[in-house]
Order: C-alpha cells, then structure tokens, then sequence
C-alpha cells in the first residue's frame, strides 16, 4: 500500500489539466437531448477524439493512449474537476468499445472502432422492451436470418441517445422457438435504415433523452452481429459488466458534485434554518469521498490481476443513492427558489445545474438494473443467501 | 374530544372530489401547461359555483362563515389531483387576509366588504404576496394583490404592478416576481399590525400547503399500487415482490401519521391562527415528509416509467418538490418547533398536545404551549 | 371535531392525577423480570385494582369504571406522567381479559376475571413455538381430550412474564390431523400443573423476561378451553387484535419518553457536538406527538362505531421505529458514559433508564408480528396489492 | 499509487484469524464474563507469541518495526471476534505512546526502552488513558498507565492509584474510573509537548476503534447470512425473503464502503499521526455507521432469538454500541470534518484525496488539506 501518486502520474495529471484548460469550451453546451446541443457534443468528442484523449484506456492503436486504471481515475478526476462537457458517446466508448475490442472480428473492428473513437459514428444502446426491463431475458424481437441478412422486426425501448444517435446496439431472438436467455444474437442497426422509426422519449426535464425504437423488416448484412448467432446474452452480460464497470468513471463525478456543494453550502449557511443541513454537507463528502477511496482499492485489485465480482452491484446501490442525497441537499440549501428552471430569468447563477442534477438523480436508482435488483445481486451471490 | 369530521364536511369532501376528478385529469392539467396564463377559468367558475370561494368568509361578509376544519378536507382533495388553480391560497389565504384587515382598519371596511363579496361571487379574484415566498403563483390572474412594504400591508391593482415570470419546474405553476411602488393610499395597515397579519398568513399558507402535500402523496402512492398491480415483470406482476411492498408500505405509514397532524393544525388555526405556529409548522414537516417518500418511492416503483414525461406520476412529484419549499420550506418549520421545544416557559408532556386550553388544575404562571407560543 | 376535553374529562384527569401522586410508590420497583420486583409489582396491580383504576375501560362488575377510549388515554397520560410502574399484568390485563368478556362463559368470566384484575393471579402468552414464531399457524403442541381433560404436550417458547406468573393462555391442537389455522384451540394451563417446566430465556440485559415452557402430558380440565374445540385461531386473532389495539395505550409512553429526551437533550445541548443531534431531537417530539393525535383520532372514530383496520400494523412500524428512535438518540447526547449499566457506581442520575431503554427498543421491531410481516399486512390488506 | 495489501500482510492476518477462532469462540468470551477480571492471560500469551505486542515498536526498541497498514487488517480480525483483551489500545495506543515519549524526553529513553522492550516481550503491561474517554478499559490489568493531567503525560504505577470498576453492557469491557495523583516524579513531558501526543494517541485510538467496528460489522452479517439461510419459517428459509435480503444487502454496502476508508486512514496515520485527523475521523465515522447498522438490521433478522442473551449476536452488538463512542463519538469525529470543510484554507476535490503531498503542480500559498488541518 503506498496512497501516493507517482511523479508519472503527476505528470499525466499535469498534461490532463492543461489539455483541459487549452480546450474545453468557455461556455457551457446546451444539452446533448437537443439536436443542436446533441452535435456541439459531437464536435466535442471529435477534439478529444484529435487529442487522443477519447478513451485513454483503449489501446494506442484504437485512438487510445493505452492508460492503466489509476491514470484513467485520474484524467476522469481532471475532467470533472475542469467541468468539460457530458460524454454523448459514453454508450460508444464505454460500453460497446470494451465489447468490439473483446469479440469482435478484425474486419468489424477496422469497420466500426475508429469511427466511434472519432465522434463520426455515436451509438445508442437498445436492449430494454417493453414488457422486458429489468427481466432482459423476455426479449421478443427478432432478426431472422434471411441469406447474408437478418430481417428484424419488434421495438426497443429506453434507448438512451437514440433520438440523435446514428447507431444503436440490440439484442434479438435469432432463434424464435427459444426462450429466455437462449438463442439470442447481439446485432448493430444503423438508426437511418429503411424500417427503422424513433420515437423520442421525454424524460423529467421534458427533453427526449431516451427513445423507443419500432423495426418493422428492418434488413441489416450478418457482418453487424457481434460474436456467434446465439451468443447475444453473454456478450451482453459482458457488456452489462462494462457498464457496472462504469464505476471506474464515476467518482470524481460524486466528489465533482459534493465540492460544490459543499461551495453553496459555505455561502447560504448563515440563511439557513434546517437543522439536519450540516448533517447532510459533511455525510456527502464523506461519502463522495469514500466511493472514491474504494475505487482506486479496486482499480489497484484489478491491476494486480484481480476481477470485479457481485461487490459492484453495493457500487450502484451506493453511488446512486449519494448522487440523491447530494442534489436533495442543494434543493434545500436553495429553498424557495429550487424550483426555478434554469432559463427563468431570476435563475442567475447560485442555481446553476442544481435543479437539472436532482431531476436526472431520480433515475439513477433506476437505471441500469433498479436498486431492488441490485439487493437481490447482492444477497444472492455476495452473501449466498437462499434464493427461494 | 372529538377528532372525526362530520357527515356534512365528508360529503362536501366527496362532491369536491367528484368534479375534480373530471376537471382536473391529468389530460386536462397538460392541456393547460401549453396555454399562456395556464389558468382554466371554466375549471375555476365550477370551484366557485361549489360555494369554495365564499365558504372561509364570515357571514356578516357575505360568505358562508365555515372554517379552516371544513377547508382543511377540500384543500387534501385539490392536492390529490395537482389542482393547478390556486384555490388553497386564494380561499384560505388572500380572503382571509382581507377578512382580517376589514375587522382591523375601519376606513377599508365597506371597500373591503364589497371586494369579499365580489371574490365570494367569483367575479374578482385576489391573491396575497408574502415576503417568505420569493415569487406569487397565478399572480397575473389576480386583480388585486395583498403585499407587504416592510410589514405594512398594501392593497395593489394588477395593473399598478409590473409582472416578470419565472418558469418554474412545475408547468402547472405560474410563478411571478413582483415590483410595484408602495403608496400612502395603496396602505391599509401599518407595520404594528400588519407583523401579526403576515404571520397568521402564513400559517395558513402553510396549512393549505401540507393539506395538499398529504393529499399528493395520497395520489402518488394509490397509482404506484395500481401501476404495480398491473405491470408484470418476471412472469409477475412487480407489486408482488416483497421489496416493492414494503416502498410503498412505508409510505403508506408517512401518510397515515401526516393525517391527524394536519387536522390538528386546521383546527388549531380555526380557533386562533396566531397561536398557530407550532401545530402548523408540524403539520407542513410531516406532510412534505409524506409527499417526498411518495416522489421518491412511487417514482421508484415505475421504474424507467416514472421518470418520463408521459407517465402522469411526475405531474404530483413536480408540485410536491415545489410545495415542500413554499410558505416556509422544511428548514424554518422544524427551527420554530426547535425554538418552542428550547423556550423554558413551553409546557411539555401528552397532556398539551391538544394546548394549554384544555387544562384543568391550577397551574399559577401562564406557561408557554405548542399553540401559545411566538 | 372539538380538540378540547370536556369539563368531565378534565376532572377525570385530575382525579386520577392526584390519586397517582397519593399511591404511586416513591421509590422505582425492582424489574419485575426478577424475583422480587415481580412480586412488587404484583402488589402494585392490586392497589391499583382496590382503587379500581386497574383497566378503566373494563365495565365495573369487573373492578373497572367503564371509562370509553379518550378517558383511557387520559389515564394512561397520567399514568405515564406519574412514571408510574410499568404493567407486569399487561398480558392478563390488555389481551386475555377482552378475549375473556368476548368469547368466555359466565362460569370463566367468574373464575378468571377477578382475580386477573386483582392481580391475585398474573397470565403469561403462550402462542409461539420453535418453528412457529412469525408463522402461527404452523403450531404443533398437541392437546388431546380424554373424557373431561385435555392431555398436553409440546413446547412453547418466546413466553412474556412466563418464568414468575401463575398462568399462561395458549392455542393447541386439539385435532392431531389437522394442520395450519384449523383444528387449535384456545386452552389455560397452571404454570404449577405437574408436567409444566418453565424455562428462563435471558434478554439482552440479562434477565428472564421470556421463557421456554414445556408440557409433558400435562392434564387442565375442558373448562379451561376458551370458545369452541377448533375455534382458537379465531380467538387468538381476535386476541392478536387486542395486541395490536394496545396502541390504544401506548401513546403516552412515546411522548413521556421524548418529553424526558428533550429535557436531556436541554441539559446536554452545549457539550454536544453532534450536527444532526437537534434534528433528532426535535423529530423525535414531533412524531412522539403525531402518534397521539393519530390515536386520538382513532379513538374518536371507533366511539363513533367505526373498526381497527389493517392501518394498525402502521401503528406498529411508526411506534416501534419511533421507540428505536429516541432511545438511540439518548444514547448520542450521553455519548461516551452510555454504556454504563444502572448499577454501575457513576451512572449517577443523569444516566437514568436509558440504557436499559434502548436494549428493550431493540424488541420492538420485532415482537407481536415482526415490522416485515406488518410491511406485508400493509401492501395486500390495506393497499390491496398482489400476494402472489 | 498502490491500494493493495501484500502477501505477508494478508498470510500474518490469517495466522491471526485462525489464532482467534480458536482461542476467542463465543463460548470462551462467555467464560471471561465470570471470572474477576475478565482477562485471559492464555490468549494474551498467544497473541503476544505471534508478535502482535512487539510489532509496531520500532526495531531499534526492541520492536519489529511493522506500521499501521500491518495493523490494520489484524485490529479487523480483533473485532470479528470481539476480543475482550485490549490488544488494539495497547499495541496501537499505549505503546506507541511509549515510544513518542522515548522519542522526545531523553531522560526517559533508557527507562522507556526497557519497558518497551518488557511490553513486546509480553512480560509487563502498559494503559494509556486519555481524557476523551471517561474509563479506562482492563486499567486493573495494566503494570503501567500513561495518564493525562491536562496535557502533561504521566507515567504512574497501578499501585499508585485508585481503581473504581464500571459496569458496561458489555460484559467483556472492564472499566474503570481512575484516581491518582500527579507529581513531578510521574510526569514525563509538559503540556505543550503533551497536547500533541494526546492528539496524536486520539487518531490511533479511533483507528483502532474504526477497525474494530469494520471486523465487528463483519462478524454480525456473516452470522445473520447463517442464521436466516438455516431457520425456516412458513415452510422456507427466511433468508429467502426479499425483505430479509435487503436488510442484509444493505449492512454489505456500508461495510464494502467503509473498508477503504478504514485502510487509507491507517496508511495516513502510518505516514504522519499529526496529520491524520480527518482521515482517522472519516473511519471512525464510516465504519461505526456499518457497525451499528448491522447491530440493528441483523438482530432484526434473528427474530426474537436476536433478543436473547444465549443467542451470540449480542456479544457483537453491545461491542459495537461502545466502540461507536469510545476515542470520540460520532459527534465528535464528524464535527472535525465539518470544521475542515468549512476553513477557507482547506483543498478540496478528487485531486486531494489523497492528501496535498501528491500534489504535481504550482499552489503557490501553503494550503490545508484533510491530512494537515488541526
């Protein structure tokens, strides 16, 4: 155990941080749920894209600059820290980046890495149907093979960034007598073909932020199915892992959030009456800063050849139910005047993303497997309790 | 002792509830969000044909002279279905308000009495800025407006003021910083006396808030238990999994321990608002308290659901996450029962929970209680 | 509605108020889960019963005074007021003696009821089994009639008050084939019948407040059933609902407790350093009252003819919680000097019953249908979700 | 940056936790609870055989030289079985206290290095009593106590003071009030020199607490995971209950986030005791929260049987009831925290998590961060 950053790793937070200040924009961008604030994102992503600084843990080869995990901490802590933009391609890079690099061919790499990598293509993730949610096995659309083509029918829903993105990821039955985990098959569609219509779906901030997507004979060639025809649940659970990895991204997002906080919370102190007020700042930053401290225990686990197991599913339940606890805190350091939107004009700046953060907090015990689904991860195959 | 309603303010409950229920769908609450002044004057003229703007004025003013116990149900009945109109504030607040400064300025009494009548009638309405309140809901519906300069009390023409919206996160909310110029004849009581007004104002601002805090979470927590009832997951329906019971079962005994509370504190106000201070602070505390479970938990349940625009859940969270910071948010409630439970002079113990009123041996000083208390 | 007490009950107040400061005794009793302070207690209730405030809602050939509900809060807010002795006979008292009125005949009404109310005889509960806790109904101690006898044996076990009463009321199985609800009956046993063995259980603070009772072919008469042969899971409901309706009771204890907690809090405020202290505090007072206007409405609504519902397991969650509550903020204000036992030497006045307080809290979530099964009784019977 | 364990660190914990099982069972802390003293003079041999009274005495005092993140993980495994014997005060506290006064008081070096050298060897025992906590626990069993009068720092001889025992709820605790009087033969250092050392003895002390507490959390979910895995009830284990699960599932979450808050403050102490205040803190804090909330949620889960004295959970819940206000309550530690975070001086963000001796870049003025605050 030695909790001190090497002169390496300074150095590298030294690079980070002047990249950031020569780059990232002055003003904030509008939201990546709007079409033109969707494409000041892309632009953003191609300049880190330019920079190298798209994925730092991805190899060399793939734009990369092939970081371990502690220096990716440390840029995602740089990156927060500077307030650069939200990451519109986080279901590109993050998650079926990781994906491509595992079980894709050659040909599908060269084909779809560099463009994701560069900004040019960006992905939304459809794996959620209505009727299968957290129940991801119930899955009942379809893509038939037909020749050197599957002919997809059915609907995806809750794809996240599919209203503006170009391509989006499913899973399919490509065997229709199949059932539940089997017979499955892991498909890229791009999100203008022929067959192919997106509803956009309005989140709590009334932008579309996520989208439900019909494919009535939608025709893709097989070179967009990812790994074996049948395959589709591994990969995808491999994918989920990606996701539930995402933890190794998040807490400087967390400390990013409790520090200014614990900023609004310096100011309005002295106007404020709630009793349980400073109970609330101190627990935040304790907490940002234990999730923190825990990653860089498991980043340093995984670097010494360890893996992730059940224990991220107390990552979830833990982060997400901080990330509420922060913004719940802001609205009551701004009282009366939470409620404001951010473009009403007494919105001025002590509001900031407040109201924004705390509506988007609501989803997060939500999404990506609900907290209750978690507990039963964790019950069952951390602690091995009973399973009926 | 007798803690239950009467028949009659049941009924009245239940015809309330009966004409929101067809006024006040959630598909009528969206059409208003895209009309510009987001007021619904049909909505509102059915409101005052029911009697609910004259029923909180005295008799003697041309009302129906009933009090805040009879209110205290109708106003649970507007939070139920997100009423947008602001028939809480305006009926329990802005005339009460007026009632007050008629009974205390005897130069406003005849302006004032025929103004009631009118509000009573339906055919003026008024609405009353209170210094706690940065911004005054549906301000550009009123045509005459209460506002405080320092602690006087002014009466103020719409006309003479000038209106900046500000978009709140509830659509159903028509927000509105105030400017407006005080004058000597827009003045209707002085600061000595308009400190006590603006006080009791306030609580029943805030009683009218937790009324309709616990009637939200009511309405959350009844469509989470039929969104789960109805809604299959595994091959059953979500509401069976224990862990989706016991959300709502919690929420379920937030609500059932708001309830009395809040009737205490109507009751309370009805007999001496200024006394008021405790009974409603505790009420608007256990009341938020009940609506935020049901936000958050309700909205849990929906899953991915709940956190759209379509689903009709976020209509009732939206409003409790504004009404939990209006009329004093849960901060300054809880630090005045902080104050009063501090004061040496409260009298504390079961026997006061229903006041000092109601003791019955000799107790030789004059003690503070929950209800006596500033 | 009319939150006033009437002149009656303001002078009923002040009767049993003065009554109490002439009787209750100086000195605290002795736990009545020893030797001694059982029988000081059993001495209690019969002073209590010569003054005929022993149940005061019990109608007066019974020894009570027939007082309705709000006079029965009124004395136990007095009661509480004078920190009066707790109630050894609660078992007898609370829950066998309305069962008793309701399903027992005018020879048992005769036999058990006055010397309950005397205190000449004091009642244990006997319902639990190994293996039948939460889950009453899988009971399987046998009790087989032979002529004008039923013969005993089984076990019983989470007994109140067993280890020093003289009496307990169980449900057994009459019908040795029958299973679940059918085929118990509701039976009285001398805990000094031959066969009887009483086995202390030690509670977390050491003493015997619950036992283990075993009966080995132990012989009671036929008139010692309650109600019919088969009918005991009716009665024992019907009892379990006496059990829930001791909510009716129990108002005034909380407030008691968070009354005493804020004068502590008041002595201690300046030494304590804990930010979330005063919200405690003040939270605790606030829902120490809000369970007393919940009750009083309560009891309103049932002198006006309406039932206790399924929203009484509520009662049980927000009590007990409550309960946990207060006594764990206790602890906070007393902070390092908690963990003294009474006996200790410097667990001078300030320390009180704290302690033994917050030990006995731990129950409450527990006992009389654990807060889980009341959770579940809350979703399916008052909000009507799905069982299955 | 390096958050792992090593080998040796993880083998010398499994010694130890296979020492333990067998010398610390449930039913031979039951056996303590009778005797006089409550002190097992076979396990302390044990303990002291396997080095743990000599280990972090530095070698040039006879010691073995080993630091806090050795420590840690064995102070863990004292509260997986809540060890009665006071291993953690003594190794962690008292005689590193020892060795900070052999450091700065040359007069004492000779004298200190023999009893170092007697403490390692197992052959003498030395207490440290510090003023935040009232009793001193086992203080009948010390040769030696290192007392505070004010700040000074005493070394007095048990036989020249007075012993009053206390009675804890936890029947392995053995406290005592100690009276005794100071003279200038017992002093070793001053105030000023004292009051640093207290401070520093504080930070160990509550890491030694919050490591207790982290193992103590441990040991109450493993044997709640058992117990509702084997019991059934309506005619299936009740750890197949959701509800149950959750209980369970959410005493994991607490322990799997207080873990690395525990070790980094004992890598932070390791480094710089002075320095170490909101670390030390931030632990005790975290680590207590697992504690009590497993105390509470896996008593919960044991049913009636979890209120019994025969049932073992209690030796665990009581422990954890005391070390969460033993070296500073909750209260205490966070408001060290607050008070940092709330001096202008302080470094905030990702970039300080670790303390500003990381940092690469220009801050031209001398900033506080969590490691050099007061």
């Amino acid at each position: 155990m030695e909790l001190v950053y090497t002169p390496q790793q300074n150095a590298f937070r030294a690079e980070v941080r002047q990249w950031l200040a020569d780059n990232v924009p002055d003003q904030p961008l509008q939201s990546f749920d709007t079409r033109e604030g969707f494409e000041q994102h892309r632009q953003w992503e191609q300049t880190l894209a330019r920079g190298n600084w798209g994925m730092v843990t991805w190899p060399e080869a793939y734009g990369g600059r092939g970081c371990n995990l502690i220096e990716w901490l440390i840029f995602e802590e740089e990156y927060y820290r500077a307030q650069a933009p939200l990451r519109v391609n986080q279901n590109g890079i993050f998650l079926l980046g990781p994906t491509l690099m595992e079980y894709g061919s050659d040909a599908q790499k060269a084909r779809f890495i560099s463009k994701m990598a560069s900004g040019e293509e960006m992905w939304a993730q459809g794996w959620s149907e209505p009727g299968a949610g957290s129940d991801m096995a119930a899955i009942r659309s379809k893509a038939i093979r037909e020749g050197d083509e599957y002919v997809i029918n059915g609907q995806k829903i809750w794809s996240t960034r599919a209203v503006f993105a170009d391509w989006v990821f499913c899973i399919f039955r490509t065997d229709p007598d199949s059932s539940r985990h089997k017979g499955l098959s892991f498909i890229f569609v791009p999100l203008d073909a022929e067959g192919v219509t997106v509803r956009p779906i309005e989140q709590l901030n009334g932008l579309p932020g996520f989208a439900e997507i019909f494919f009535d004979n939608v025709r893709v060639p097989v070179f967009n199915r990812l790994g074996a025809e049948g395959e589709g649940w591994n990969i995808a659970m491999s994918t989920a892992g990606f996701e539930r990895g995402l933890m190794l991204r998040s807490p400087a997002r967390f400390q990013q959030s409790a520090k200014l906080l614990l900023q609004l919370y310096r100011q309005k102190r002295n106007d404020i009456l709630d009793l349980s007020i400073e109970d609330s700042v101190v627990r935040c930053y304790m907490d940002a800063e234990a999730y923190a401290l825990s990653t860089y225990q498991t980043a340093s686990r995984l670097m010494s050849g360890g893996s992730i197991g059940p224990e991220s599913s107390c990552n979830k339940i833990f982060w997400s139910e901080l990330d509420l606890q922060i913004f719940t805190t802001a609205m009551s350091l701004l009282g009366a005047r939470a409620e404001l939107l951010p473009e009403a004009e007494d919105a001025s700046d002590d509001l900031g993303n407040w109201l924004d953060g705390f509506l988007f907090a609501q989803s997060g015990p939500i999404y990506a497997g609900t907290n209750e689904i978690q507990r039963n991860i964790i019950a069952e195959r951390m602690l091995g309790m009973p399973r009926k | 002792m007798e803690f239950t309603f009467s028949d009659d303010q049941r009924v009245y409950q239940q015809s309330l509830a009966a004409m929101l229920a067809k006024e006040v769908a959630p598909e009528t609450i969206r059409g208003r969000w895209s009309t510009a002044s987001g007021f619904d004057p049909g909505s509102w003229q059915q409101l005052v044909d029911m009697g609910l703007t004259a029923m909180l004025i005295p008799e003697d003013l041309g009302g129906l002279g009933l009090n805040e116990v009879d209110f205290v149900l109708l106003a649970e009945e507007c939070g139920k279905v997100a009423l947008p109109e602001p028939l809480v504030d305006s009926a329990l607040v802005a005339s009460q308000l007026l009632v007050d400064l008629v009974r205390c300025n005897s130069d406003f009494a005849s302006r004032g009495t025929e103004l009631l009548q009118q509000v009573a009638a339906g055919t003026v309405q008024v609405a009353a800025g209170h210094m706690i309140n940065p911004y005054l809901n549906f301000a550009a519906e009123a045509d005459w407006l209460l506002l405080g300069h320092g602690e006087e009390v002014h009466l103020v023409a719409r006309d003479q003021l000038q209106l900046q919206a500000q978009k709140s996160l509830d659509p159903s909310r028509r927000l509105y910083r105030v400017a407006w110029t005080p004058s000597a004849a827009s003045r209707l009581v002085d600061g000595q006396q308009g400190a006590q007004l603006w006080r009791i104002a306030l609580n029943r601002g805030a009683l009218g808030c937790a009324a309709q805090l616990l009637g939200l979470a009511q309405a959350m927590l009844q469509q989470a238990v039929k969104y789960s009832s109805d809604r299959e997951q595994f091959g059953r329906a979500i509401g069976s999994n224990q862990a989706v019971k016991h959300l709502l079962a919690d929420c379920a005994v937030r609500i059932e321990f708001a309830k009395a509370v809040v009737y205490r504190a109507a009751y309370t106000t009805s007999v001496g608002p200024a006394r008021a201070d405790c009974a409603v602070s505790h009420a608007k505390v256990a009341a938020a308290d009940a609506a935020l479970l049901c936000a958050r938990n309700c909205t849990q349940v929906h899953g991915a659901m709940g956190y759209t625009w379509e689903c009709d859940l976020h209509i009732w969270a939206k409003r409790s996450w504004a009404l939990d910071k209006a009329w004093g948010d849960n901060g300054f409630h809880k630090n005045r029962i902080h104050e009063w439970l501090l004061n040496p002079r409260a009298l504390l113990g079961a026997e006061y929970t229903f006041g000092a009123s109601n003791r019955a041996f000799d107790i030789s000083t004059e003690p503070l209680t929950a209800e006596t208390s500033s």
